[in-house]
């Protein structure tokens, strides 16, 4: 591939990256980690989601797999906001690629102070407000009802210039209307979406596999659920949606391109094929190719090409 | 750390013993990096699946760029890789985590129950080239679970098999007095004087050792263990595989083990660390 | 197996069941199709959903895999339920297997009609109330809210001596309140659940795979979720629950009755081993037996054993 | 209906043309029970995937229980089935559906473009053994993959190629005039005179016919067509593989199908029947 189209995406507020994928919140670390990895193939990191203090997680067992997919229940295991500003912003300020802070906490005080903490240091190049994690109490309050998602996310916007984007659940009756009511207090872009809260049972022990009995659901398993979101969602808001859930190749990728994503995150698959985002962004280049499209922004199935209540 | 990047190849499948299989692959770069203890993240194609699934190297030979795994067929991934023959590749991902902690001159004890014996041929060929005195525990269900003793140049082999048909009829833990008795005493909890001892096993055998350790004064610290926990990553990105810490807190398996000192976990926190 | 334990279940209203495994509505036809089934091995059939007049159902492309599952639009097409009242009610009186009649509609008035029609007819032995097909024009608008769940329910309770069966969507942010809802209103055990909205994209073509452009998820993807939603919804309520969502193997049903179902209801697998649902049923007389556990009664895991806001 | 409930056991795996496997599988009851253009659903143990695969059998020997598969890789399940190999067993189901009406006397043209010949060699041989004068038109991009005139003992083969390599150079449908022109014409849409058709092949390949023999005066209904259809069931019991019908409402391919007339399908709302 010796002229790559141009595959570059600006997710507003002057974030602009050089390729629409992204590497998912809590599966890449801080970016440290991850390896086999070249950078320079990302469009973004999404780090883990970091709190105003360290936490330390979930007690084991965090993880199980299931049908095309996994469950976790980690429980926001991480260093706390003090050490990613301190020890690992300086760091991600040297690597040429856009680092995004997932944020989380249990109050909307937590979110804010994570947001402070971080606006104007270097190396931070955004913030993902996770109101979408299932793993810890409460970790769902803010993300199932617009009322208290907006009411987040005006508040966090009031102290950050990052851009911010908002991620978003999807466990809940109308993911629209959560978007909509970000949109409208003041997100950059949604993410779209965190995983969905399930469970295993382990039929010889008798008992969940997970120690917090529940966890969210990730993996190629929740690609058609996850997909339909972000059809949802592209048609309904005018800012960016970056299309995340059970990405495993660049077809998949641009099944959510497709749909009417700006920009896309893997997840699950960085465990599995670490040099995943490098061969998903090469394949959506040749599909741009051979399909004859000038960029991105090309790709979008126009709703109106289908039937309207879908 | 040199991370696999081309498939290995499968050189050979054999079966050690009865219920177990053996793929021999070939990965030059792999087995020259390997220490160990140290595991690979397999990739399989079964049905459903989409993790890797974590196996410790049992031996690695970095002169012909071959490594070996052993073991057995517990769910889909294992059954996966249990029919891959010869030609065919395996994509591997490693080598990952910390192996044994090989140095010191220390007599060594290895304790192995069940498939835990996989993690031991290269673990006590570097122990005899080393030329520390090993001492291997063995035990199974039955003579035909046995891995021969013959996979273990240089060491005393001792086995025990529940139904009697080889050795002491009963756990391979009840041979730890015979041969700890051999050594002079350990020295308290110093780790000074004793043998090490070097453990894998299903949970109940594990449990068991360190119970009985703690009767004939071994310290925790002068035994290593090879943890199992689900691991979803195996690289420290997914936080999917602690394991309790003593004073609370949690260790990575796959970053900070899956070889720790025993003293490293909270064992009342850590029911669930084995899938015995 | 020599002698099987009792594998019995009354799903209340004098509905008992043999064997806890029935098969699930539109994966089984109405009874006739489906083969190699013998069908003495199967707790009962529940049919095609079925409304007052025949439909034809939606223009292909109705059906596509996904990772570990398969998403459908069928779109209900089913013969009526006078047809199915006359020809095929009869012949399913002459068997030992209890049929259960999937009732769906459009407004509350054809689910009323259905369910009148089929009162004391020989052959039907109770209805299930499809009160979540994602599949046609306003499918879910019972479904996915208690008040409307509610007034449905008792509509219907009020028309009709059968055993009443509610089906629950879970494409909702509470399931818990829906299912309370329908309970409360008369129903006689809840069914849960029924497909996950979800959609393809052709990126060949560059359109939807569906020609109704989403579908709806089930299969061992969706078995996760499933389970959560029958381990949450037989936690708060006091009738059967029935677990519906991936079930391919004994193990997987036990998963469910684990969590708390009473029964299940074999769907998708039923077009890939169609002798599923007898090889559930033997799997689950042998755990009992493994586990010394006299009946069905003692399988569900006490939620006072795991912490408790999963 | 004899539905498979024993594995059936591949025999022979080979290349009939190039770009396709062949698998050869052991299982008299469901070849004695096979019509011509029947098809089987096949378990797929491939990654991810849960549904059976449709696939029409190729041909079937009563008398030594063998039935032949044709198919050439596409996606996961296709390739899954390409890998297996003497030995292995194969869960089928079927045979299903209804095959071709080969009864009446008239002459029998075949039309085959591309992986649709698969079906073809055991209607041949069918047509032939009931006295039946067969003209077969093969199709391909090239002449490496056509499946060799020898599977069609009794007819007459023509091919064509889209790069000319043998035959024809062009489409399979253009060989139809020729075909037709021996024999005396069709008696209108009576079905009257003139040869049958029975075709299998891509999209385009089965419009361009439709639309030839509609220009030829050949009526629909002389035409017989193998349908592709995504299939969940195969049975009937999923409604999945729903195919326009004229005048509204649907066929079943898998119980009105695979093998229809073409005046039974409404052609104008079937664009996405075929995976071409
Ligand atoms: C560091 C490490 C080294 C290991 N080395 C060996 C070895 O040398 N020989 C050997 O036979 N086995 C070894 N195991 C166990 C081996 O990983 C599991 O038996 C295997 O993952 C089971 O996969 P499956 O698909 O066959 O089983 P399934 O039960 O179908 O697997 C389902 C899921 O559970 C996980 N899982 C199941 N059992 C275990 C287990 N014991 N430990 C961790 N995860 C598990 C799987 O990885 C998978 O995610 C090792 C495990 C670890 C963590
Ligand atoms: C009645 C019938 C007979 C057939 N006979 C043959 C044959 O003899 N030789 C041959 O090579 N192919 C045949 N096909 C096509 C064959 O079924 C598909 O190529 C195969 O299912 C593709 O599976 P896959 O997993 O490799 O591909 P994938 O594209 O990964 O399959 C994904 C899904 O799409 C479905 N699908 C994909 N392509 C088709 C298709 N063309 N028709 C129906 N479903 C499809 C699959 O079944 C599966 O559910 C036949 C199809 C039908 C309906
Ligand atoms: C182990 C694990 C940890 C995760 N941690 C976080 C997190 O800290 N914050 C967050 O917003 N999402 C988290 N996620 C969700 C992912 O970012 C992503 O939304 C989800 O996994 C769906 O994408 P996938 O199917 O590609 O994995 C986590 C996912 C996994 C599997
Ligand atoms: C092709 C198809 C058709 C279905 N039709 C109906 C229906 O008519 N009424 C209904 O209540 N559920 C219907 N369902 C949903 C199933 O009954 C079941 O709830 C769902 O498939 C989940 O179970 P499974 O994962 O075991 O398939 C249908 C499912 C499939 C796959
Ligand atoms: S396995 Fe992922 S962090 Fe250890
Ligand atoms: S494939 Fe299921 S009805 Fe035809």
């Amino acid at each position: 591939m010796a002229e790559q189209p141009d595959l570059s995406v600006h997710l507003g507020r002057g974030l602009c990256l050089r390729s629409p994928v992204m590497v998912a919140s809590g599966t890449f670390g801080y970016g440290f980690d991850a390896p086999l990895v070249d950078r320079t193939a990302l469009g973004a990191i999404v780090t883990k989601g970091t709190t105003p203090r360290a936490r330390e997680g979930n007690a084991p067992t965090r993880i199980a797999e299931t049908p095309s997919g996994m469950l976790n229940a980690i429980g926001l295991q991480n260093p706390g906001v003090d050490h990613v500003a301190r020890i690992y912003a300086p760091m991600w300020a040297a690597w040429d690629v856009p680092v995004i802070v997932n944020v989380a906490g249990d109050a909307v005080d937590d979110y804010v102070g994570v947001a402070r903490r971080l606006d104007g240091v270097a190396g931070v190049a955004g913030l993902e407000l996770n109101i979408s994690c299932p793993n810890i109490a409460n970790g769902l309050q803010f993300g199932i009802d617009p009322r208290p998602a907006a009411q987040l996310t005006t508040a966090v916007r009031a102290v950050t210039r990052l851009p911010l984007l908002v991620k978003l659940t999807p466990n809940v009756t109308d993911i629209v209307a959560v978007g909509r009511a970000v949109e409208d207090a003041g997100a950059d872009a949604v993410s779209a979406i965190n995983t969905y809260v399930g469970m295993a049972i382990d039929v010889r022990r008798r008992r969940p596999v997970l120690s917090r009995g529940s966890g969210g659901l990730s993996g190629p398993a929740i690609k058609p659920l996850a997909l339909h979101a972000v059809w949802q969602l592209s048609a309904a808001l005018s800012i960016p949606v970056v299309g995340i859930g059970g990405i495993m190749t660049a077809a998949d990728a641009l099944e959510f391109l497709l749909a009417g994503a700006a920009a896309v995150q893997l997840g699950t698959v960085n465990y599995v094929r670490p040099q995943a985002a490098r061969e998903v962004r090469d394949g959506i280049a040749s599909y741009l190719d051979e399909h004859h499209l000038g960029d991105l922004g090309a790709l979008p199935i126009r709703p109106a090409r289908v039937e309207a209540h879908v | 750390m040199s991370l696999a990047l081309k498939p290995a190849v499968v050189l050979e499948r054999s079966t050690p013993m009865s219920g177990a299989v053996e793929l021999v692959v070939h990965h030059p770069p792999a087995a020259a990096a390997l220490r160990p203890g140290q595991f690979f993240q397999l990739a399989v194609a079964a049905p459903q699946t989409i993790l890797r699934r974590p196996y410790s190297a049992a031996w690695a030979d970095p002169d012909s760029g071959r490594i070996g795994f052993i073991f057995n067929v517990v769910g889909a991934g294992s059954g996966w890789l249990a029919v891959r023959h010869e030609g065919h590749e395996l994509d591997l991902l490693g080598p990952l985590g910390r192996g044994f902690d090989l140095d010191g001159s220390k007599p060594a004890i290895i304790v192995a129950g069940g498939l835990g014996v996989a993690v031991f041929p290269g673990v006590v060929g570097a122990l005899v080239a080393r030329g520390r005195q090993v001492t291997v525990l063995l035990g199974a269900r039955t003579s035909a679970q046995l891995l021969p003793s013959g996979r273990f140049p240089g060491a005393e082999v001792m086995t025990a098999t529940d139904d009697g048909t080889a050795g002491y009829q009963g756990s391979v833990v009840d041979l730890m007095p015979v041969a700890l008795g051999r050594f002079p005493p350990p020295q308290g909890e110093g780790r000074g004087g004793g043998p090490e001892i070097f453990a894998c096993g299903p949970t109940p055998m594990l449990q068991a050792l360190l119970e009985k350790s703690r009767r004939l004064g071994v310290p925790l610290g002068l035994i290593q263990v090879s943890l199992e926990t689900p691991m979803g990553c195996g690289v420290g990105t997914c936080l999917g595989c602690a394991i309790a810490r003593p004073g609370g807190g949690y260790l990575l398996t796959c970053l900070d083990g899956p070889c720790v000192r025993a003293d490293r976990i909270d064992w009342s926190r850590t029911a669930d660390a084995f899938h015995g």
